[in-house]
C-alpha cells in the first residue's frame, strides 16, 4: 500500500499519552496561528526529538513542520529563518532537547537574537526515553520514574536565556491554554529571538510536577501591578534584566507565569544581515533565481577578473 | 624547464608576503606557477615555508628539493639544507648560529638534521650546513641582509627594527636576480601589496639592492601570454566555484584549511546576477557555534529553496555525521566541502592528509544515498563545486566534496578560461505545488521526489521514518518501500552520471597507477615519464556511486596495478577492491603530512615495479 | 517441538507484563523460550506486542507466523489475523468494531490489512478477521473478557475501572490452558510480579476464571530441567559481561535501545570484588548532557585506569565520531556498545537494524585501529562485552561492540552455565611507573607502549600527532613513526587474535550463508534443515581485524555464497569482498525493521538457491 | 630519530606570540600548583584546542597533561576526576572552546558542582584559526582580524555560570599573575566547581581589549570594604548570587576582577556519588584491582542468581 494512491493529507493521530500537557500547547499553537491570521503555510514549525518534538505532525493546519534531531532544532530552525526571512519560524523543543543536549544551541540563538520563537515542553524529564531526569528537575526531587533521586542541579531556563540575550523571555503553563496562546501571539508579534518556556505536566513519567502541583502555585506577572518586564529605553536594558532574573528565581509556593522580560530595542541578526546585502528582505537566499534555461544567473566575469594575474 | 624556489622563516614574518610578491612577478614575467605554504599550527615563531616551482609549461605539483632555497635566519637553512640543488641564499652574519640555539625547532627535527650533519663530519651551525649543501653541488650567495636594512634605514629615513621587515623582500629581489628576471615585476608587485607608501618605497629599495648584490645564476627570459591568466588557491577555486553554481546559503565553523573559502565568500556580499526585477542577489555566510550548527542550519537553508553548503575538515566533519544521516534521510539538497587534512583527531590541522576517504563514504548511521567526489585540482575543485550542488539537488541527497589542505593551501597560476564556460545549473525537481498541502516523499521509478519549498505548501520532514507525507510511520510495509526509494536514488545517479566523468583516465599502457585527489597533479607532471615506462593513470573522481564497470574495464589485463594514495590503509584501493574485486599489485604510500611530490611519483612507481611490494614515501620538512 | 506464542495490546496497558507472566510460567514449566517485543516510539497507546517462542529444546529466534494470537482489544486482531496458524483468543464482544475506529492504527496498516481481508470478500472487522484466521485453519476461542472483569470486580470489590486492568493476565491464564499446561506457574508469577496483595489476589483469579473458561488444544507436559537457567535480555547480557569485566566507569545519554543497559549497571551500586583491604569496589554511572560528553568523559576515565565504557544507539554513536578519533589517536581503552536500531537519523528508534557495520568500522577522519565485533546472540553478548574490555586494554585503542535492538530487547531462557566460566582479565601493557615523567607514547614493535595511570607519573596526552611524550610535534619523520607505531596495533592484534575466534562456522556443505550478528540465532533454529540442503553457516564475530584468511579458506570453492544480512547493500559482504576479493553469488535482505526470522532463513535460502539473485524478505507487522 | 633514544623529557618551547596573556596564565597556574604544596603527579591539567589549549604542554612541572578536542575539555576532566577524586583536576579551555562549542558541557558542569577548576582564556578571539570573533567579544565590536564589526552579541560568562550552579566565580586579569595565582590558590581549595574568567589579551588578534584597555580600566574586587561574595548560610545564596550577576554586567570605564561569588555549602557530585556507593573516595573506579592472576575479581554469582528463573 502507499500513500502514493491516496494522495489526500491524513490529520496525524496525536499519540500522546492522555492527559499530557503537550495537548494544551499544540491547542495555544493552532489557535495563536489562526488568530493572528497568518498564513499556515508561511508558518515552518520546527521541531526536536521526544514527546514534543512530534507537535508539528499533530497539527491540524496547513503549516510546514520540520521534524528535526534531538537538541538541533535550533540550527535547523535558524537556517530556515535566515534563507527566508519572509517564513514565520516556531521551534517546539522538549526540556532535554532544548536545555540538555541543545543547551549550546540555547545560548547561541539568544546572542543571535533572529527573529523566531523558542517554545520549550517544560516537563522536568526525559519522556520518550521513558522518564530521565531532564535539565529543569530539580536537584534531590525523585519522580516515579527515577530509581534515586535527582543528582543534577537544574538549570534556570529564564535566567540562562536573558543572559543570552533572548529579548523575549517568557514562561507558561500548558493547562492555561488561553493564557498560553495569548503569550504565543506576543512572542509572534516580537521581532527577536523569544522564548515561551512552556511548564508541561507529563503524567505518566513526572508525578512531582503534575497538573495539582502547578494548579495551586502558578500565579500571572500580568495581574501583577507593578510588574513592568518591557525595556523601552536603552537605559534600562540591566535593570529590566536583572529584575527579570530574579523573577525567575521565585519557584516555590508561588510560581510566576507571564512574559518576564521585552527587549524592543534590540536589532535582530536579519537586520544586520542587511546591512551588507542589499534587498536581502525583499529577494532572501531562498527565493532567488539562480538558474535560467539550465544555466546560471549570476555573473561571474568581475569575480574571476580579480584573480588575474 | 621547472625551477623550484623555496623560501622559509618564522610564521608572522612576512614568508607568504614574499612568496607571494615573488610569485606575482615571475608570473608576470610570463611563467607557469604552483606553489605551496607548509606551516605549523601555530601563530607566530614557527617554521613555515612556501615552495614556489615555475615552469613555462602549466605546472600541478611541487617537488621534493628546492633548486633555489632562500633564508634570512638560521632555522631555514637547518631545515632546508639537505634540500637545495643550485643555490642557497643566506645570511653570512648567521653562519655561527648552531642548531641548540634555535628555540623554535623542535627537537625531533634539531636531531635529526644534526645528525646528518655530523655523519659527515660536520658541526650542527649555519656555516656547516652551507658547506654541506655547497658539497653537494649547490652554490652560496650570501647575501647582506644587515647592510641593506642599515642603508633603509638611512635612505627611507626609519628606525632599524622597522627597517628589519624588508628582509624577506631583499629575498625575493636576490632570488629575481638569480633566476635572471628583470626587477620590475617585483617593483610593480610591491606598489599593489602595500598600501603605505613608506613601506613601498622601504621593499622597493630593500629589493633593489638585493638584486644588485647577487649574481644571476638562471638566465630566464620573460614569456609571451596569449591569454589572461588567473591566481588560483583551491579555497578561493571552491568558493567562486559555489557562486557560479547558485550557492546562496553557507554556514560554517572556522577551521583550518576550510575558513577561508567561507571568508571568501562572506566578503563577496551581493552577488550580480542575470534575472530581470531585483538584480542583485547575496550569499548569507553563518559562523556558527559549532559543526553540528553548522550543517544543520545548512540543511534548514536548503529546504527553502536556497542553494547551501557547509565546509569543513575532519573534526567538524566527524561532528556533522548525525545531520548529514537526517539530511540523507530527508532528501536533501547540502553539499559538505570537505577539506582533509592530518588525522585522526586535531592530527596535524596545517599538513595534508588523504585518509578521511571511507569516513566520508560510510558517514552516519544506516544506509542513504550518499555522494562522494573528490577533486584532483584547482580547476576540478571550481567545476566539482557547481557539479556538487547540481548533484545534491537533483538526487536530493547530502554531497560531499573532497579536498585536501594539499590544495586548499596551494594555488596555481593558470589560464583564466579554464575557470570560463558554461556553468549548468540543475534544480531537478524543484517545483511549485498548487495545494495546501504536498506530499514532499512520492514514491518514484527513479526514487526522486518532486520537491517544493518550505512557504509553498504544507509539507512536513522528519528524521524517522515517514511516509510521503513526511509524516512518522512505522509500518513494515512502508519501512521498506521508503528505504527502497531513497536508495534507489543512488542507483539512478549511477545509471545517469556517466563513467566516463567519474574517471580520469591519463595515457595508456600494461601498468597502471590508481590514484585520487591532489596527486592527480604530481602524475600529470611526470606523465610523459610515466608514459615513456608503459605506465598509465587512473584519477578516481567519484567515489559514490563508484564507476565499477568502467574500472574493472580498465583495470582488466594490467600487468601490475599500484595504488598511488596519501594515506596509510590505501583507502581509494580498499574501495576499489570493495567495488571490482580487484585488489592492488603494489602500493606506494605517503602519511607524513606533506604533499606527494612529483619526483616521489617516478621513485615510487620505479621502486614498485622493480618488486618493492609497499613503498613508502617521505619527502618534506 | 516449537511454539510462537504472540499477545498484543496498546503500549502501557500491560502487554510486557503479560508476556513476562507467560515466559515465567512456561520457563517454570521447563520449556527453553525466546522473547521479542515490538513496539512503536511511543509511550502509551500504539500498538505492541510481543512474542514467545517455546520449544522443548534451546531457541534463539523468532518466528514470522503465530501458532497461538491472543487479543484483549481490536487493533491487535487487526494487526496480526493473517500471521495465526492454530489458535485465536479475542474478545467477542468486540466482534463489530472496524478499522476505521481503531485511531491508534497507522493510515498504512489499517489500508493494507482492509484490503487484505476485502481481497477474501471480508469487511475490516474483528469479526471477519477472525473469519480470516478460521478460514486458513485457526480455531477462534472467544474469550469472555468482561464477565472476568464483572466477576473480579465483584469478587475483589475494586471499581470496574481498576478491575479492567486484569484482562491482560485473563489472556494469559488462557493460553495456559491452550497449552495444556497447569496454571501453578502464573500463580507463582503474578505472586512474585505484585507487590500489593490487592492485584495479586486481582490478578489471580482473573488467571484462574479464564484458564476455566478455554479448551486445551496443546497437550504439552512440565518437563524436567538438569541445571539452573537464566532470564537473559540483551542489554542486561550485556551488563553483566562488563562487571565481570571489571567495568568500573559508564557513561551514557539516554537512548533506545541502549539506555536499559545502563540503567541495569546504575542499580548495581556496589560490587562485591575477591580483593584483600577493602572488599567492595562500584561502577560510577553518569548520565551524561550529550553523546558528545558520554564518549569523552569514558575516555577521560579510561586514561585514570578505570575499565571504562559508553553505550548507545545510531544517533549517540554518530555524535561520538569525533571523540572515537581522539580515542584512537592517544590509544585510550575505550569501549563503545552500540546498539543498532532502525536508521539513517532517527530512523525507527524502537525496530531493529542492522545498516551501521560500515559506519563503526570508518567512523572518525583518519587512521587509527578500530576493533569491531558483532555479537549473534545472547550468551556471546556477554562475553563479548568482556572480550571487548580486554582487547581495548590490550591493543589500547577504542573497541566497538555491535549489538542490534533484536537482541537488546528480546530474552532467552538458557542455562546459567553459559554465563559462567573464566572471566579473564588482560590488562595489557599497564605498569606502575618509577619516574618523574612518563613516555606514554614510547615506539615499540608490536606498536604497543607501556601505559600508566594519570596519577602514577607525568604523562601527556594530545589529539594533535604528537611525540614519545605526548607532547604536539609536526615533524614529518616522527609523524611517519607514530603512524605506523598506531597502525601496527591492528596488525598485531590481527596476528594475536586467532582467525577462528572471530568466525563462527555452522556445519558443513557446498553452500555458504555468510551472516553475523542476530540472524546467527534464526540460522542455529534452521540449522538442520539448512544442513540437509548442503548449507553451511559462517558468522563473522570480528569485522576489524578481519578474519581475512579463514575467510578466504571458507569460501573457496563453495557453490554458492549466500550473504543473509539485516540492511539493503550487504554490507557484511561489502567488507567480504573489500577483504577477500570474494563476491556473494546471492543476497536474502531484511530491512523492514522486524528481525529476520528462523523460517524467512530457509524461504530466503530456498529463493536464492533456485536462482533468485536478490531475495527480500518482509515478514512482521 | 626516535625520541625512543633520548628518554629525558624535555620542556617544550611556549609557542605563544611575543606579549600574549597566556603566559601569565601559565605562570600563575605553575606557581599556585607550587605554593599550595601539590604533588605535581596528582594534578591533571586539562585543555581544550586552541592557543590556550597547549598550556599544559608548557607547564614546566611534572603535571599531568591532558590536551582534548575542542569545546570538550569539561567532559573529559569529568571523567578524569569521577573516575579517580583522589586527583586535582584544572582544566584550561579557550573562550571558543568553552563558550562557544563548548557552552553545553559549560552549562552542565555547573549543573553537577564537581570539584574542578575551568580556567577560561577570555581574549575575545578564536586566535588559533586566526582571529574570528569569539563568544566574549561584544557586539559591534571589530578588531583588526575581523573584515566587519561581530554580529554577535556577547556571552556573560560570569552570569551564565552561576545561573547554572558553579559555586566559586571570579575573574582574572592575566596581566596582574599575582593576584590570579592567588585566585587560582582559592579555587583549587574550594570544594567544588570553580570558574576563572581569566582576561587574556591576545596582541596578536585583538587590538581592542589590549593591556592598556585593561589596565587603566580593572580594579580588583577584594579591595572593595563592602564587597563579600561569599555564601556562608543557606538564606544567602539568592542574594548574593544576583549580587554577583549584577556586578558582573559591569563593563565599560571600570572592569571589576576577583571573585564575585562562592557558596561552601553546596555538596560536591562526588558526595552524591559517595552515598549510593561505598568507598567512593577510597577506592575509587581508577584504583580498584579488577584483576588477580589474570582473572577478574569481581564476584558474579550474586548478580547471576538474581536473573534464574
Ligand atoms: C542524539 C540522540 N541522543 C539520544 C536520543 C534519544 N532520545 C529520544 S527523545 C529523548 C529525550 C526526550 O526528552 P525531552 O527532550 O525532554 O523531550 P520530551 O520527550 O520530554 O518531550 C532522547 C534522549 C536521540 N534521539 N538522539
Ligand atoms: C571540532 C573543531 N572545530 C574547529 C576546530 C578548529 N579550531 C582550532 S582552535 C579553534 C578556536 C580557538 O579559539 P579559542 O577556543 O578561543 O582559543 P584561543 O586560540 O583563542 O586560545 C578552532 C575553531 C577544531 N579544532 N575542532
Ligand atoms: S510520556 Fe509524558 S510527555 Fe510524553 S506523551 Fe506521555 S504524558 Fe506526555
Ligand atoms: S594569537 Fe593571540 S592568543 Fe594566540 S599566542 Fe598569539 S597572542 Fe596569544
Ligand atoms: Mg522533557
Ligand atoms: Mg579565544
Amino acid at each position: 500500500m502507499q500513500a502514493s494512491e491516496v494522495k489526500t493529507h491524513k490529520p496525524v493521530w496525536s499519540d500522546w499519552c492522555p492527559g499530557c500537557g503537550n495537548f494544551g500547547i499544540l491547542r495555544a499553537e493552532e489557535l495563536a496561528i489562526r488568530e493572528l491570521g497568518l498564513d499556515p503555510k508561511s508558518v515552518v514549525v520546527v521541531s526536536g526529538i521526544g514527546c514534543s518534538g512530534k507537535l508539528p505532525h499533530f497539527m491540524n493546519v496547513p503549516i510546514n513542520g520540520v521534524h528535526t534531531l534531538h537538541g538541533r532544532a535550533l540550527a535547523f530552525a535558524t537556517g530556515i529563518k535566515l534563507a527566508n526571512p519572509k517564513l514565520k519560524v516556531i521551534v517546539n523543543a522538549g526540556d532535554g532537547d532544548a536545555l540538555g543536549i541543545g543547551m549550546g544551541h540555547f545560548v547561541h540563538a539568544g546572542r543571535r537574537n533572529i527573529d523566531m520563537v523558542l517554545i520549550v515542553h517544560d516537563n522536568g524529564v526525559y519522556a520518550l526515553t521513558k522518564g530521565q531526569a531532564s535539565p529543569t528537575l530539580r536537584k534531590g526531587i525523585k519522580t516515579k520514574s527515577l530509581p534515586k533521586p535527582n543528582v543534577n542541579e537544574a538549570v534556570n531556563p529564564l535566567a540562562v536565556a536573558i543572559a543570552s540575550g533572548y529579548t523575549f523571555v517568557a514562561r507558561g503553563y500548558a493547562y492555561d491554554v488561553n493564557h498560553l496562546k495569548e503569550l504565543m501571539k506576543r512572542a509572534l508579534n516580537h521581532r527577536g529571538m523569544a522564548l515561551i518556556d512552556v511548564l508541561q505536566p507529563c503524567p505518566t513519567y513526572n508525578d512531582v510536577n503534575t497538573k495539582e502541583f502547578y494548579d495551586k502555585r502558578v500565579y500571572k506577572l500580568e495581574e501583577q501591578k507593578d510588574w513592568d518586564p518591557v525595556v523601552r529605553k536603552p537605559e534600562e536594558v540591566q535593570e529590566k534584566a536583572l529584575k527579570a532574573i530574579m523573577k525567575s528565581f521565585e519557584w516555590g509556593e508561588r510560581i510566576p507565569i507571564g512574559l518576564f522580560y521585552q527587549n524592543t530595542l534590540e536589532e535582530t541578526y536579519e537586520d544586520r544581515i542587511a546591512k551588507y546585502i542589499e534587498n536581502y528582505f525583499d529577494y532572501p537566499p531562498a527565493l532567488q533565481e539562480i538558474e535560467k534555461d539550465g544555466k546560471s544567473t549570476t555573473l561571474m566575469d568581475k569575480l574571476l577578473k580579480t584573480r588575474r594575474i | 624547464m621547472r625551477i623550484s624556489w623555496l623560501i622559509g622563516g618564522p610564521q608572522g614574518q612576512g614568508v607568504d608576503t614574499s612568496a607571494n610578491l615573488f610569485g606575482q612577478a615571475v608570473a608576470k614575467a610570463g611563467y607557469y606557477i604552483f606553489g605551496n605554504r607548509e606551516y605549523y599550527s601555530n601563530i607566530k615563531g614557527r617554521h613555515s615555508y612556501f615552495q614556489t616551482v615555475l615552469s613555462d609549461n602549466p605546472v600541478h605539483s611541487v617537488v621534493s628539493y628546492a633548486d633555489i632555497l632562500v633564508a634570512f635566519e638560521p632555522e631555514t637553512v637547518f631545515q632546508h639544507f639537505d634540500e637545495v640543488r643550485k643555490v642557497v641564499i643566506y645570511d653570512p652574519s648567521q653562519a655561527s648560529v648552531s642548531v641548540p640555539f634555535v628555540r623554535s625547532m623542535e627537537p625531533e627535527i634539531a636531531e635529526e638534521k644534526s645528525k646528518l650533519l655530523e655523519n659527515e663530519g660536520l658541526r650542527p651551525t649555519v656555516n656547516d650546513a652551507i658547506t654541506y649543501a655547497v658539497k653537494r653541488g649547490a652554490k652560496a650567495i650570501g647575501l647582506d641582509y644587515d647592510s641593506i636594512v642599515v642603508k633603509v634605514a638611512e635612505e627611507v629615513n626609519v628606525p632599524r627594527s622597522v627597517a628589519e621587515r624588508v628582509k624577506n623582500v631583499a629575498a625575493v629581489g636576490a632570488s629575481l636576480k638569480v633566476l635572471g628576471l628583470p626587477i620590475d615585476g617585483l617593483l610593480e608587485a610591491v606598489r599593489n601589496a602595500f598600501k603605505n607608501e613608506l613601506f613601498i618605497r622601504m621593499n622597493s629599495l630593500a629589493a633593489k639592492l638585493a638584486y644588485d648584490q647577487v649574481p644571476s645564476v638562471y638566465d630566464l627570459k620573460p614569456l609571451e601570454r596569449k591569454e589572461p591568466r588567473v591566481w588560483m588557491d583551491g579555497n578561493t577555486a571552491v568558493a567562486l566555484g559555489k557562486l557560479a553554481g547558485g550557492l546562496r546559503f553557507q554556514s560554517y565553523y572556522p577551521i583550518t584549511p576550510a575558513a577561508d573559502e567561507s571568508v571568501y565568500l562572506e566578503a563577496v556580499e551581493t552577488i550580480e546576477m542575470e534575472v530581470n526585477a531585483l538584480k542583485k542577489g547575496g550569499v548569507i555566510v553563518v559562523q556558527t557555534e559549532d559543526e553540528l550548527a553548522a550543517i544543520n542550519m545548512a540543511s534548514g537553508a536548503a529546504l527553502t529553496g536556497a542553494r547551501a553548503a557547509t565546509s569543513t575538515s575532519g573534526p567538524g566533519f566527524s561532528l556533522m555525521a548525525e545531520g548529514i544521516g537526517w539530511a540523507g534521510m530527508n532528501e536533501v539538497p547540502v553539499v559538505i566541502t570537505y577539506y582533509m587534512r592530518g588525522a585522526p583527531s586535531t592530527g596535524q590541522p596545517t599538513r595534508t592528509g588523504q585518509a578521511d576517504l571511507k569516513f566520508a563514504l560510510n558517514v552516519s548511521h544506516g544506509e542513504f544515498p550518499r555522494i562522494v567526489i573528490a577533486s584532483g585540482d584547482h580547476v576540478e575543485a571550481f567545476w566539482d563545486a557547481i557539479w556538487a550542488l547540481n548533484l545534491a539537488e537533483r538526487y536530493q541527497t547530502p554531497v560531499i566534496h573532497l579536498l585536501e589542505k594539499a590544495i586548499a593551501n596551494s594555488y596555481v597560476v593558470t589560464e583564466e578560461s579554464n575557470f570560463r564556460g558554461e556553468y549548468v545549473i540543475d534544480r531537478g525537481k524543484l517545483v511549485r505545488p498548487e495545494t495546501d498541502y504536498f506530499p514532499r516523499f512520492q514514491v518514484t521509478e527513479d526514487g526522486i521526489s518532486p520537491r517544493v519549498r518550505l512557504g509553498d505548501a504544507g509539507v512536513f520532514y522528519s528524521g524517522d521514518e515517514h511516509n510521503e507525507w513526511g509524516h512518522i510511520t512505522e509500518a513494515s510495509t512502508n519501512r521498506r518501500t521508503m528505504y527502497e526509494k531513497r536508495m534507489r536514488k543512488l542507483e539512478t545517479a549511477d545509471r545517469e552520471i556517466p563513467e566516463e566523468k567519474r574517471v580520469n583516465v591519463f595515457g595508456e599502457g600494461d601498468y597502471a597507477v590508481v590514484t585520487w585527489g591532489f596527486t592527480k597533479g604530481a602524475i600529470l607532471d611526470v606523465l610523459d615519464e610515466l608514459q615513456a615506462m608503459g605506465v598509465m593513470a587512473i584519477q578516481v573522481r567519484m567515489f559514490s556511486p563508484y564507476p565499477r564497470n568502467l574500472m574493472r574495464k580498465l583495470l582488466q589485463g594490467k600487468k601490475a596495478i599500484i595504488a598511488l594514495e596519501g594515506n596509510y590503509q590505501a583507502q581509494g584501493a580498499e574501495v576499489m577492491t570493495e567495488q571490482t574485486g580487484v585488489f592492488p599489485t603494489h602500493y606506494v604510500l605517503k602519511y607524513n603530512g606533506r604533499l606527494i611530490t612529483s619526483d616521489e611519483v617516478m621513485e615510487g612507481v620505479k621502486r614498485a615495479l622493480k618488486g618493492e611490494r609497499r613503498v613508502v614515501l617521505s619527502a618534506g620538512q
